[in-house]
């Protein structure tokens, strides 16, 4: 038997310059997954980044594991296969809300109905931080970029709503400038079995400056972020003060100071509520309500991997392993002599 | 009655009727028979355009060709001796198919008005004497089946599904085939269901009674057993012996097959076949388009497995971008373009040769890929191993081109022994001392193969130009350069690796028809032709279209005048002239049909007469 | 001004022989929109229809319109250049569960996103029926194809909740076998404002026979579909004895004459409640509950084209309509003699 | 002091620094003086890779060529004459790109530990003797810049800000560019902040005296004004040329334009352009991907706009199915490829010809499609209009190749007059009397056009092949050759409506140059050189790659040899060799840089030696 070598935060990091932008929150998210890896008891060898091409495509390079640069969109795709050729190792992709939202959004919503077994991370910037700027499809309507002088007029995706309607079964917000939750998050994703997608928060300094400060800088986040724990009400505020309700099926931001509401009329997060997960997913597009982060949705399904396993091992039980050369001469076949 | 028996060497025989009357299954059982007697043989099925149409119509016919012999047979066949349809549309349709003077079987109890009307004929051809020139049978076919199955109480629909049985009997008659097998596979295939058992077995022998007793025919035929090297033979269709060809040559790799497939005709009968073998260490995945077929296929090879993706010329298209990865990544990949008529929807059913360009041109960048072309359906197979023999020595993605053609067309495979073929297994990487992704074997040039998995071996490779050896990303152009040349000489290197190719016929002289592709087996005959006429002239066929073979050039140079006939506006012909400066003439039909001999012999007579 | 002429159905009704087999749902659809179309008030050269590639996609050669049979899966986004630069036109796509939702779904999906005035059919077979057989991204786990002889691994979508959670605004169902449900749906469609969403369930006889059976035939439909309807509850069975109340988030059978529950008890559809539309699409998830039919969800936003508009309008009138000539000669320019 | 002033015809300058050091800025306020006084001129920016490296690395460093003369200046010069450098990284990257001789003002306050060390100086440059060869100015214009400015109380983060401008001030001193266009500029950039006007203007000034008062400095330059073709003129680069080519285009096709697009380096300057032209008629669309944007375009054009899309290599690939379409529907659609290094994401911001082949040949079936290419930075825009007026004209898909050297390097250009540009307005058909959508104008062709809205022309088209003159769906054997065979040749009727080709040089001789795309100006300035030392040398530049002009292989004909220097590994040469079956031959560097004059004119001799 194999013993796991007991690894390091430096054993993941490959010997390759970071090339980002100083104060690009990409650095952050290496960082947390660097430091994160050690714990998760997987071979350093049975470990793929897989990319398609951005900023945030570049992560492959840093961690000192097996890494597939792609193309542009094609990263989910490219993992699929590698994961379905090879089960046993820990298919991770690393994209941005370009490749995976834009280009790449077919193949991401694939992955999440078959339920594959792959960790998506998507950097989401709401911007080509590569191309140097253009509006992406999480870009806020009304954002000047250099492809919109004049204001975007494209509605944007809601990664986490996208992703539930996909049927995705783990489904996860988390933040660049909050390392503590972000590994937690990360942890949580390497643990689901089958397709795992969590939107990263992150901030392209350069060309989408301070897009997510509401949620990340100190003075305004504990105001603006309620952050979701299994089996616990939806608190939030610097004092702890403030609730989630529903009003019908909208959810509704209630004080707990002012007597009229107590914990015990919050929404109280459920993981496992698939109807539950489409409400929190669109409070981001609700006005006033706090952004959720955590694990929004955690359920577990036969992933396409094993339910291949599964089958192969059925027909191999049912007609035997397969003898190619009695398969060529199986049905009608005759002689010349 | 005194009937003759006339020996022949070829004859070609069409069954054609409505979709719904079985002459696939049909054709399919008069191949067993024809196999088993010993004669070589090449099938063609034709099935109507994608949607199917109302019974009766032009647009729902479907057909089936057979061409058998005593002599090798290369080609389904040109025109057909013996034409027999089930209605007045499947006669429309394939009677400028039938040679003058061939013989037409006709379900005379389906030439009534309506059916007359959907084909457009204004009146019944075989009662007006408009088919004069051809031997005309007229038979009642359902009447006669109807009879012979009286007494069973079976419902008339089901008793209308077993006419072709009748057909079949009668044509076994005709051309003396033994009725055996396919009463073996009627007891087999309807196990359980005695009923049908015994209406199919009747109707059978009615038809070959009605030959043997009634006084309308009076000639039958005998065609000997072809000389074909010993061995085991079943019938293959190419889209099969392609998909056997990816399965043998993982078995031979020691590695698992790995499909990434969209579907798409005519392609798309590779995945289903290889979808059927799950315990065979094979896994078919159904992308959500050709995009991800091709780079999930990319994924699984960057895991170690042959990957592999098959599709049609639209695919191909769309997979043009993900191939330039695979050169850039340098790892094994085979892709399958089953070419169909084009440009873009184009004809879908029908085949065509004009996709060759795009597989060797059409890529970003300098990406340069093998590309094979295989020549008949089961060449496919053989092509197929061969390309993905190259893919993993040189580490290189490779090109299959084969066409609809030959993707549907069947004939018999003299099946080989897996473990005769040659050992195709890479060589992992697994010690890291002196690993280098982009090292490379000296003499082939391919780099250096680690998978994921491999404990100290841990690496990153990408779409972006990469450092000589290291395999890091670089900036630099005269590594630039470099790597793009050096990716272009181990392509260059596998000719090298690949045998001479072979003149047939004299090796100079006046006319030298290049083919390739599946134009093989109506070349190769319309040669052979000329050549027993006296003519000056000799075939020259390629299977490796990139890089072409080391000899090539002097072979041409031998030859005053070059024809290359293509199924496209001209294609290999300006490789060919690229690259030797050769004034080689082009042959070109696009029609969504494969040539026949003839139109190639009239070529030839052309350009010998014009010298 | 221009009146729009007095239609009839024969005139939606092209001179092309129809070339799907014989008892093919398509028939159905086609009969449908050509008998809606006189209603819609809109000039037959207005109307365009866009497709891709499959049986579906040969709708547009059946329509007296102006028709464009694209490319596999790529109908919405030629539909959205068309619609794009002529706002004026009427634009609508067929398309199949494979063009649309397989090598389409990423067009589809951004469609929604940007509220795009296209009306999209989709002709939801679950199988791929012009290439004879193989399964779509729509067919069920299990289901035996072409290409699946061991059965189907895939998980399939869930098209109304794909739709919702890409944005969309206007989501609804239809049966083929129910001609006067799919008329209704195909005008509130048509009278929408943006992307309007209609999948419909469609018998491929001849390579999924019977998928839909139970929601089609007469003696299992009432007992198995329920029909939304705006503002009222959700009530079916053959004796109007049986509806559907929420136990938490998850919908759920009721009766109506076990004295347990009444009327008051039921969910009451709100078409403009996305939460709730959610919960109405994640019905078809769950076993033993009833199939809802309509629209599921329908609200006003503006659309990709009025929003180009307006800041097209906006631009002209801060900096006048454009002039090439003064353009060219603005910034910095120098003069050679 | 005595300063001597020297005439020269034409001189380089390169400003290097980090991406930080605005050195775009400073050399397009330079661009903007030269301009002023009546040079000729052409600018080149090399920014870093594409993402932003630590400062004062080597990866980091960003500049900015411009060559100008007194004659005709045709590239932005192959090595400079001045560097002037901000940090050891730019006197790193660049000193090879300076000759022999020539002079480098450095920031000597630059020159300290840290940043030598993340350029890999082990010592300082500056002050050892490894830059003997050159001419070297250390001048300390961090701290000359400060003491400008000491008494404005500006943060020290602004004031190092306008060192920059120090830099302008002393090169303007030195060849003698008058300041007033950028003190102008200065004035209306910052206007109402006064402070920050006071500082630039002040530090241009300082440096500009610093170079008239200084005794290091004792030679300036005078560089006569350029014998231009009167008229206004304004400096723009490749890539807005291609999208005011379009805009112009649609103006005089009296049509709206939409451009469908998705960014990709170096083309999404052309999308960038484009949008901010919301008042003009144009509408863009930032697609999800390349297939949406060029199916969107395709859409466009259906509704009879004109329809564009822009992009690089991997982008063309991704739409390689659509273009397919495009020419079945014969529907106008310009597709703008800026081809970058290659293969797969290869060398982004590099520069390359290697898409050549993929635009001629690269989609399934026979898919002509016409392909121009621009040659310089306003041929942008002659070209894209030439191309829009073809694709209105001839119903067809146009692909214009421009690259990433063109595309980002600027020249002067010669405003057009809108008004006296050529009519390119189609007729819509209204008529319904004779309509079919597949008729076609005897002449070119071309196919007719009915635009949704239009009562009465109600039709279907789509990518199955059709039957002519109806477009209904036909399978038909003869008629799909008919219609590829007219598809074909309504492209090759092109060759009709454009201008016959001229050699510069003499027309027959020893030996032909033949470029196209962005090497013309290198091939250019070679071919002159060698032809003013007297070798029988001539030039013959391709703007048209498919249809080639009639008198192509005319002038082929006339030279003993031929030779074709191209990026890539030999592309225009292998249709040229098929075509006219010359025995050309090959100059190919693939370094993602454009050629250099020197380099051309080395081959040149070689092949003349040989003979
Ligand atoms: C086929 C193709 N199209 C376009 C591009 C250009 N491109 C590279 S990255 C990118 C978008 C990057 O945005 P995102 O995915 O959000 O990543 P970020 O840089 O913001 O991390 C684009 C459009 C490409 N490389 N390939
Ligand atoms: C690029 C491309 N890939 C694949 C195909 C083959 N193809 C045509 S239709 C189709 C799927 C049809 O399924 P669906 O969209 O569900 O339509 P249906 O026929 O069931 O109505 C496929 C795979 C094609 N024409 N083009
Ligand atoms: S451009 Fe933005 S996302 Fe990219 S590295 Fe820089 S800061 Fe990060
Ligand atoms: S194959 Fe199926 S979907 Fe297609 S026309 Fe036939 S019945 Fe309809
Ligand atoms: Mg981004
Ligand atoms: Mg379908």
């Amino acid at each position: 038997m194999n013993t796991i070598p007991i690894y390091t935060t430096k054993d993941f990091q490959s010997d390759q310059d970071v090339r980002w932008c100083p104060g690009c929150g990409d650095y952050s998210i290496l960082a947390q997954t660097q430091r994160v890896f050690p714990e998760l008891g997987i071979p350093k060898e049975k470990v793929v980044f897989v990319s398609g091409i951005g900023c945030s495509s570049r992560f492959p390079y840093y961690m000192n594991t097996y890494g597939f640069h792609g193309i542009h969109g094609r990263a989910a795709a490219i993992a699929s296969g590698l994961k379905i050729a090879r089960p046993d190792l820990s298919v991770w992709v690393a994209t941005g809300d370009g490749d995976g939202m834009s280009i790449g959004g077919n193949h991401f919503i694939h992955a999440c109905r078959r339920n594959i077994g792959l960790k998506i991370l998507l950097f989401n910037n709401q911007i080509y931080g590569l191309t140097k700027g253009q509006f992406s499809p999480t870009s806020l309507q009304g954002q000047v970029t250099k492809s919109t002088p004049f204001g975007n007029i494209d509605h944007p995706f809601n990664p986490l709503s996208l992703a539930l309607g996909a049927q995705a079964t783990f489904v996860a917000r988390t933040l660049d400038r909050d390392p503590k939750h972000m590994q937690t998050v990360i942890k949580r994703a390497a643990a689901h079995n089958g397709t795992a997608f969590v939107e990263i928060y992150q901030n392209c300094n350069v060309f989408n400056d301070g897009a997510f400060e509401l949620w990340t800088e100190k003075d305004s986040k504990d105001d603006n972020v309620v952050v979701l724990e299994n089996g616990k009400p939806l608190i939030f505020g610097k004092n702890k003060d403030k609730g989630i309700r529903l009003n019908g099926f909208t959810p509704e931001v209630v004080s707990l100071t002012d007597g009229k509401y107590t914990t015990g009329d919050l929404i109280v997060h459920n993981e496992k509520d698939s109807m539950l997960a489409f409400i929190l997913a669109g409070m981001s597009g609700i006005p006033n309500l706090p952004r959720p982060v955590g694990v929004v949705y955690a359920v577990e399904k036969p992933t396409y991997e094993q339910l291949m396993q599964s089958q192969i091992d059925e027909v191999a039980t049912k007609k035997r392993t397969g003898d190619l050369e009695k398969l060529f001469n199986r049905g009608e076949t005759w002689e010349v002599k | 009655m005194n009937k003759i028996t006339k020996n022949i060497d070829e004859v070609t025989i069409r069954f054609a009727g409505d979709s719904g009357d079985g002459m696939q299954l049909t054709g399919g059982q008069f191949t067993t028979a024809t196999a088993f007697v010993g004669n070589d043989l090449a099938t063609m099925p034709d099935y109507p355009a994608e949607i199917r149409a109302p019974a009766g119509s032009l647009a729902g016919v479907s057909s089936f060709q057979i061409n058998f012999g005593a002599t090798e047979i290369r080609t389904p066949g040109d025109k057909s001796d013996c034409l027999v349809v089930m209605n007045p549309a499947a006669l429309k349709v394939y009677l400028k198919n039938l040679r003058e003077g061939g013989s037409i079987i006709a379900n005379a109890d389906n030439f009534a008005d309506k059916n007359l009307r959907l084909a457009g004929y204004e009146s019944n051809p075989l009662q007006n004497d408009s088919l004069g020139r051809y031997q005309v049978y007229a038979v009642e076919i359902s009447k006669l089946t109807q009879n012979a199955l009286k007494d069973l109480n079976l419902s008339p629909k089901i008793v209308d599904r077993t006419k072709n049985f009748f057909a079949l009997g009668l044509t076994y008659w005709m051309y003396n085939r033994p009725m055996e097998p396919t009463l073996k596979w009627i007891r087999e295939k309807f196990a359980g269901k005695e009923d049908i058992i015994e209406a199919n077995t009747r109707v059978l022998k009615a038809g070959h009674a009605y030959g043997e007793t009634t006084e309308i025919f009076t000639v039958r035929f005998e065609v000997a057993p072809a000389q074909l090297p010993p061995g085991r033979y079943r019938s293959i269709t190419g889209n099969e012996a392609t998909a056997w060809g990816l399965m043998a040559a993982a078995k031979r790799a020691n590695l698992e097959l790995f499909l990434g497939s969209y579907p798409i005709t005519p392609a798309s009968e590779i995945l289903q076949e290889l979808s059927k073998y799950k315990n065979y260490g094979v896994k078919t995945f159904q992308a959500e388009d050709e995009i991800a077929g091709i780079t999930s296929a990319i994924g699984a090879s960057y895991g170690g497995a042959l990957g592999a993706t098959n599709t049609s010329g639209p695919g191909l298209a769309l997979k043009t971008e993900a191939m330039g990865l695979a050169v850039m990544l340098e790892l094994p990949l085979v892709i399958i373009d089953v070419q169909r008529g084009g440009p873009s929807t184009g004809l879908p059913t029908k085949t065509e040769q004009a996709d060759l360009l795009q597989a060797v041109y059409g890529r970003n960048g300098e990406a340069p890929i093998p590309v094979f072309a295989a020549c008949s359906p089961t060449d496919c197979f053989d092509t197929t191993f061969e390309a993905s023999r190259i893919a993993l020595k040189y580490m290189t993605p490779v090109i299959v081109l084969t066409d609809g053609y030959i993707a549907n067309g069947a004939e018999p495979w003299l099946i080989p022994k897996i473990s005769e073929l040659p050992d195709l297994s890479p060589t992992f990487v697994t010690n890291p001392e002196g690993f280098a992704p982009y090292k490379r074997d000296p003499q082939t040039l391919a780099r250096m193969w680690a998978i994921p998995g491999t404990p100290g071996l841990e690496h990153r490779i990408g779409g972006l130009e990469k450092e000589n050896i290291t395999g890091n990303i670089s900036y630099d152009p005269d590594n630039h350069h470099l790597m793009i040349t050096t990716r272009g000489e181990k392509i260059n290197n596998i000719t090298n690796d690949i045998p001479l190719a072979k003149v047939v016929g004299d090796e100079s002289g006046d006319l030298l028809v290049v083919s390739w592709g599946s134009t093989y087996g109506a070349v190769h005959n319309a040669v052979e032709t000329k050549r027993n006429e006296g003519l000056s002239v000799s075939h020259l066929h390629l299977k490796y279209i990139n890089p072409l073979q080391k000899n090539i050039g002097e072979i041409l140079s031998n030859f005053k005048q070059i024809l290359v006939p293509e199924i496209n506006l001209g294609q290999l012909i300006k490789i060919l002239r690229d690259k030797y400066l050769v004034d080689a003439v082009g042959f070109n039909l696009v029609r969504g049909l494969p040539f026949s001999a003839v139109e190639i012999e009239e070529k030839i007579d052309e350009m010998i007469k014009r010298g």
